[in-house]
């Protein structure tokens, strides 16, 4: 079964609206669903032209598609376990916020907190995301856990802060404290990163590209050749300001 | 010119902050500090005027000297001249980057606005019959 | 007349000793009070009377028409932002609360510009720290860091830290040591006993480096971090693991540079390492008199010390999202109430602009610049001038402002509560 | 003129040695009455189980403690979320509720009654404002002496009557209850980032020992004749092998006073370890109940831990810091000049921990091994042991072996060796619950003659009506029914209105704050002493004229006079 959402043209357009109604799982039982926009309460029908194709007994067969402006639509697929939901053009903050299953495709940019504390499934994000991409939440010791966030373009500061499980691939660059605090996990950066992994505790992470002001704390163990990525990597451990048992690969940029 | 702006708290500022419309808050607000050497490089003496330059936008400010500031940076009391040209980025974490926002700088003769300038700018009206 | 032991409700010292001496209704001499004391209790220049912006300019309006008029602003809305609060009492506080909870509004204050960053990294990390006596009384080693208090805080070196007598340190300044951090060499820089001159944006490192070395991590370290050579840096770490009591001291040249909230967390896991060698504590330099206190408010009413989004009935956090600034570079908010505070001064323009083109309603004793950007701008009574009313010191210590003359004007908290009463189906004013 | 009858109520009331009676409750604007008129509302309570309002004699509900344990965790305000509805407030949190949240929970369970575990008389404000934001509970506040200048100094030089005179100043400038200690000395010496390790240590730079501290303030307190007795929070919290000193303070207790105890033992449970390490940690509950058993002048509450996540949060900074050093969780502290201290660190209690199930026990053992259940109160330290609305799953297990024993089992393997609990049989009655949660905390506090704790001609209608029939329910086999049944009231009536029906808050609270005022002889008064206001002046950083707390943030204060040294 398909469901095809179009945002319709609204008054007030910069109104943040909160979708966390929008996972396939839902439109098994039908599309009325409640959404908000700003403080007031919505149908889904008073913001979206709805369009149902075909039929299906389980929430897996179930695709959700967004098109219009969708940029300033928060918590698309919190919570979701099953099922794909694409997004043709921008997408808002906490898409695939506690995502557990299933698959989320952005064509667009993703706002901040893409994947936030995501356990399972996989977001792939083909233009730009946000900052705290694949993180945590406020105050908690643990943000992404399990599953994959890829982002084809680059991302803002904080990605991956809190990484404790699943991987995150950046084919882009990322910017300020990427993988601040890891647990655990893997990031993967393809382009350049400033200051990545600042008080890591675990987790490993790869950086292809440039690395701007690497903190002075991270020792470095030894030159390595990754053949995964087909490179030689200097490999730190760190973060040593605390106890951190993280593992930094950054590519070497001497001859070697 | 390119440098970093740096902004912060002032006595003078803070003792005539409750009276924007006044020119004495103008006066400290619109001031800008800079290195003395980099104040020979741009060819300016104490008292001239720098026109500063961000993506945001532009303002023209008062060059003062002082040693304290290092090379580089300029120093302006936190208000509205300075916020006329950070920008309102926070990085996902509320906070502008007030002490980190790149800039250029230029000598000028174009003259200071006043606050009521600067907020007609924004779509503003003055209120000053106080 | 003489009224002592007034509290200056400037900043977030709360200076409770000051002299002032009123006549015929008037201030007019302030003593034991720094410059900011001085100008905040003599230059007290307030709006008269209500105002409206029109097409043409700005109109007289009565107080029952100006509150009305705000209630319905509110009523309309659906994005409203409640703003400032840092420099009025707990009482108004608490109202504005109630009428977020109310409306289904974002509720936001100050420090959202200010120690915003702390708080998130006290979310992360903890924050040990103590009332400002202990360090008064104890502390051997004082260090500020990105804090200029000679000219943010003027008296918190004499009253509490560097050059206040206390039991264990009865010599005052020749006890202590002081250590000054800084990009640039302030007016604090020169007293000090050690000047770290850092490159801008060099906190975090230098933070990390200094952790490394405590732990005995210091030949990871390289000649020179950010600027600061190893061997002062090390120098650093020795006297912080040879004092009997040292304090912290930050301002806003950690929260407002690059990393933000990571540099203060960097701060506070240094000083947590340091506890394992001796005593140690930090504390963030608070800037408004009362915006610890908006803190607290909020806190114990809602869960979270600021950025409090209603719109969903339940109080959501989330700074950066739900924060002032952010809440208006998007362009999100429909109407906005600004309470003892100026954005238009104090945001960036992107986001000050934002408030000309909505209904925006000021409370606030003084025309600021926030009241160009305004549709109506209601005057009120000053808390600790003509008003009394609770404020939290920097250190949570809380202070009763005083009244101290009667200008004749309501107080925020009076305004509010007819404004809720409204939005609450009351009958109003 | 309101008026209220509760018909058919299956009533306990242990102080007037009442046990499940079917009988009606007439009350009058606020008060317990002989009769009404047939005007009055009725309500018919169906013979469920009918108590006084529920009182917490120790819990951690308001103040700057409490408001920075909310302040640091975005990610607990998030877990239990509420919002407006009728006359209820939003609300967040589930170990550290926000005040309306820890009121409306609190009433849904039928408790009308707090007591604010520790207040720091220079931040006793803030308490207060909390108070009044807490609307649905009269409140009282244990101050904080146990790091307190004046009170060293005054011990030291032996002199009790200038104790007395110290603690009454400091009571009324702080509207407090009562006398807190927490870690007598200890949070002086963590002032320099030290702790005590026993009772006869000593304090740096004062030259007292807590032994001295504890035994100088027990007869302070009887000489103030203050209503509650001194509240103990004992040396070594948390160590193991700490439940030696804590038999040394016990011994140290003479009885004074006909009344009640001469001293009140807070959150015993973590006073009661074996061993000497984290490794061979063990029970010591026998050992410190049959201490408890032989001396009624002390009364303990349990400190019970339940399993999940909580706020540990108390004026023992030291102590908080050491278990820091074991969680690396974050960590805060906030030492307060010239008078005390605190610390606050997250925790989770597992089921997987050894430590953690000894310690769960060891509450239990506590309560059951206390034959007289008014020596041992019911509570968890809220939220220290487990956030309060854990109490009925204490209930449950107090009342039934069996549900012990399905816990038990679920335990860590080590557990069974390390305490006595799983041979305990005694499964505790109606009566002994209703002691445990009200009868016992009012006569503790010494507020049974304020109208709390009981339901007599005269007291303050403070009533909860659970939907529990116990001529039809077997608590021993079937508990989830007394769990449910203590979770949420049919009817929570404060002070003569209901204000919860069935867990929802329908009318906006208007509580009153107790404190007690010491009249202690003028010449000892410590506002004439001059040395005192030139010490005050000199090291505290607020004017002795500003500290005080002013009568506006008691909006419906309830002072209690005594005339002390008579």
């Amino acid at each position: 079964m398909r469901v095809i959402l179009e945002s319709k043209v609204r008054s007030k357009p910069n109104l943040p609206i909160e979708a966390e109604a929008i996972i396939p799982r839902n439109f098994l039982k039908g599309t009325d669903h409640v959404v908000f926009e700003g403080n007031k309460e919505r149908t889904l029908s008073e913001l979206f032209w709805i369009f149902v194709e075909g039929t299906a007994v389980s929430p897996e067969n179930i695709e959700v598609i967004l098109k219009g402006d969708t940029s300033r639509i928060k918590r698309v697929g919190e919570y979701m376990d099953t099922g794909s939901i694409v997004i043709e053009g921008d997408i808002g903050m906490h898409c695939g916020n506690f995502m557990s299953g299933g698959t989320i495709e952005i064509r667009g940019n993703a706002d901040a907190w893409l994947g936030r504390e995501m356990r399972g499934g996989t977001i792939l994000c083909r233009g730009n995301a946000g900052h705290y991409c694949a993180t945590g939440y406020r105050g908690e010791k643990k943000g992404m856990q399990g599953g994959k966030v890829e982002v084809s373009g680059n991302t803002g500061d904080f990605c991956a802060e809190y990484l404790a499980g699943g991987t995150v691939h950046i084919h882009g660059s990322t910017g300020d404290f990427p993988g601040a605090e890891m647990r655990g996990g893997e990031l993967i950066i393809e382009g350049d990163a400033t200051r990545p992994c600042g008080n890591m505790k675990n987790g490993s992470c790869v950086i292809l590209g440039t690395v701007h002001d690497m903190l002075p704390t991270f020792e470095k163990i030894e030159r390595r050749v990754l053949p995964e990525w087909k490179i030689t990597a200097d490999v730190y451990k760190g973060d040593v300001a605390n106890r951190g048992k993280g593992n930094l690969c950054v590519r070497s940029t001497g001859l070697y | 010119m390119k440098c970093i702006l740096n902004t912060g708290r002032t006595v003078p500022q803070g003792a005539s902050v409750e009276h924007k419309g006044s020119e004495l808050y103008s006066t400290v607000a619109s001031a800008c500090f800079l290195n003395p050497v980099d104040m020979m490089m741009l060819g300016i003496e104490n008292g001239d005027r720098v026109r500063v330059t961000t993506p945001a936008g532009h303002i023209v400010l008062t060059a003062r000297p002082a040693e304290g500031v290092a090379r580089g940076e300029i120093f302006v009391a936190i208000g509205p001249y300075a916020n006329h040209i950070i920008s309102s980025e926070t990085h996902g974490t509320g906070m502008p980057d007030f002490k980190s926002q790149s800039v250029d700088v230029e000598p000028t003769e174009e003259p200071i606005k006043s606050v009521g300038e600067l907020m007609e700018a924004i779509g503003g009206l003055r209120y000053d019959r106080t | 007349m003489i009224e002592r032991d007034v509290v200056c409700p400037f900043c977030g010292c709360l200076c409770d000793d000051l002299e002032l001496e009123t006549e015929g209704g008037k201030i007019v001499k302030v003593q034991n009070g720094c410059s900011l004391a001085e100008s905040t209790f003599m230059n007290d220049t307030r709006l008269p009377a209500p105002i409206r912006r029109t097409e043409t300019g700005w109109e007289d309006i009565s107080y029952n028409e100006a509150i009305k008029e705000t209630a319905e602003i509110l009523r309309d809305a659906d994005r409203p932002l409640l703003y400032g609060w840092s420099s009025t009492h707990g009482e108004a506080q608490s109202i504005g609360v109630h009428i977020a909870e109310l409306i289904g509004a974002v509720i936001d204050n100050t420090s959202t510009v200010c120690h915003g960053p702390s708080i998130l990294a006290i979310q992360e990390v903890g924050h040990p720290g103590c009332t400002l006596g202990q360090v008064k009384n104890r502390a051997d080693v004082i260090i500020y860091w990105g804090a200029n208090p000679v000219e943010a805080h003027p008296r918190h070196m004499s009253r509490y830290t560097t050059y206040a007598t206390g039991f264990f340190v009865p010599e005052a300044r020749r006890e202590r040591t002081v250590i000054v951090v800084d990009t640039r060499r302030t007016d604090t820089a020169n007293i000090a006993d050690e000047f770290v001159q850092i490159e801008r944006g060099g906190d975090y490192a230098v933070f990390s480096a200094l952790r490394a070395i405590v732990r005995g991590n210091a030949s990871v370290i390289p000649r020179k971090v950010a600027g600061v050579s190893k061997e002062q840096l090390i120098r650093i770490a020795e006297i912080c693991k040879k004092a009997k009591f040292g304090a912290i001291f930050f301002g806003l040249g950690l929260t407002m540079s690059r990393g933000k909230y990571k540099n203060i967390r960097n701060a506070i896991e240094l000083t947590d390492e340091l506890n394992r060698h001796t005593k140690f504590v930090i504390s963030p330099l608070r800037g408004h008199g009362n915006v610890y206190g908006s803190n607290e408010v909020f806190t114990w009413m809602t869960g979270y010390p600021f950025a409090v989004d209603f719109a969903r009935g339940i109080a959501f956090y989330n700074p950066g999202e739900t924060t002032a600034v952010d809440i208006l570079r998007r362009g999100e908010c429909d109407a906005a109430l600004i309470v003892a505070s100026d954005p238009g001064a104090n945001f960036p323009r992107a986001a000050a602009a934002h408030l000309a083109k909505i209904p925006t309603v000021v409370i606030d004793p003084h025309v600021n610049a926030t009241t160009a950007l305004s549709r109506i701008h209601i005057p009120c009574t000053a808390a600790g001038i003509d008003a009394a009313g609770t404020a939290y010191r920097m250190d949570g210590v809380p202070i009763r402002l005083k009244k101290v003359i009667d200008r004749g004007y309501p107080d925020d908290a009076e305004i509010l509560k007819k404004i809720y009463d409204l939005l609450n189906g009351g009958m109003g004013p | 003129m309101t008026e209220l009858w509760v018909k058919n109520a299956c009533v306990i009331d242990p102080i007037r040695g009442i046990n499940g009676d079917i009988m009606d409750i007439a009350i009058r604007d606020g008060r317990i009455v002989e009769s009404v008129s047939d005007r009055a509302e009725v309500i018919d309570a169906e013979r469920c189980l009918t108590l006084p309002g529920g009182i917490d004699s120790h819990t951690h509900v308001s103040g700057t403690k409490v408001n920075f344990g909310r302040y640091m965790s975005p990610e607990d305000m998030r877990a239990g979320r509420t919002k407006r509805k009728g006359k209820m407030h939003v609300t967040s949190g589930y170990y550290v509720p926000t005040t309306f949240g820890n009121s409306y929970r609190y009433s849904a369970m039928g408790y009308t009654t707090l007591l604010e575990g520790a207040m720091a008389p220079l931040e006793a404000r803030h308490t207060h404002e909390e108070f009044t934001a807490t609307p649905h509970q009269d409140m009282m506040a244990n101050t904080l002496f146990d790091g307190n200048w004046a009170v060293m100094d005054a011990v030291r030089e032996k002199d009790i009557r200038k104790t007395a005179a110290v603690v009454a100043w400091t009571l009324k400038a702080a509207r407090g209850y009562g006398i807190k200690l927490t870690n007598p000395g200890g949070t002086e010496a963590w002032g320099w980032g030290e702790d005590l390790t026993g009772i006869h240590d000593t304090v740096p730079h004062f030259a007292v020992t807590p032994a001295e501290i504890i035994t100088t303030m027990i007869r302070a307190n009887e000489l103030l004749k203050l209503p509650h007795s001194v509240h103990l929070h004992c040396n070594n919290l948390g160590k193991p092998g700490n439940y030696q000193t804590t038999l040394e303070t016990f011994e140290l207790v003479p009885d004074l006073n006909d009344a009640r105890q001469t001293l009140y033992a807070t959150h015993v449970q973590f006073h009661a370890y074996g061993g000497g390490t984290w490794k061979n940690i063990c029970s010591k509950a026998e050992e410190i109940t049959r201490l408890v058993n032989s001396k009624p002048q002390i009364v303990m509450d349990m400190g019970q831990i339940m399993f999940g996540r909580t706020m540990t949060m108390t004026a023992d900074g030291p102590m908080e810091f050491n278990l820091h050093c074991l969680h690396n969780n974050k960590w805060s502290n906030h030492d307060v000049e010239l008078e005390t201290g605190s610390g606050i660190i997250p925790v989770t209690y597992s089921k997987k921990s050894t430590v953690n199930c000894i310690m769960w026990a060891i509450g239990l053992e506590l309560a059951l091994l206390t034959k007289n259940p008014w020596q041992c109160l019911l509570e968890t330290d809220n939220p220290n042991g487990a956030p309060f609305v854990k109490y009925p799953e204490v209930i449950g297990l107090l009342m039934s072996k069996r549900y012990r024993d399905e816990e038990c089992a679920a335990l860590h393997a080590g557990t069974e060796q390390k305490t006595s609990l799983y041979a305990l049989e005694r499964e505790m009655d109606w009566h002994d619950i209703a002691v445990m949660t009200r009868a016992g905390q009012a006569k503790a506090l010494g507020i049974v003659s304020q109208g709390k704790g009981h339901l007599g001609v005269g007291a303050e209608a403070d009533i909860a009506i659970y939907p529990i029939r116990t001529d039809s329910v077997d608590p021993a086999r079937e508990y989830r029914k007394v769990v449910e049944g203590f979770q949420k009231t049919r009817y929570t009536i404060k002070r003569g209105r209901v204000v919860s029906r069935d867990g929802e808050i329908i009318v906006d609270g208007a509580n009153a704050t107790f404190w007690v005022d010491a009249k202690v002889p003028e010449d000892i008064r410590m506002e004439n002493d001059p040395e005192f206001i030139k010490r005050f002046e000199q090291f505290y950083t607020v004017r002795m004229s500003n500290y005080p707390v002013q009568d506006v943030y008691l909006p419906r204060g309830r002072c209690i006079e005594t005339e002390a040294f008579t």
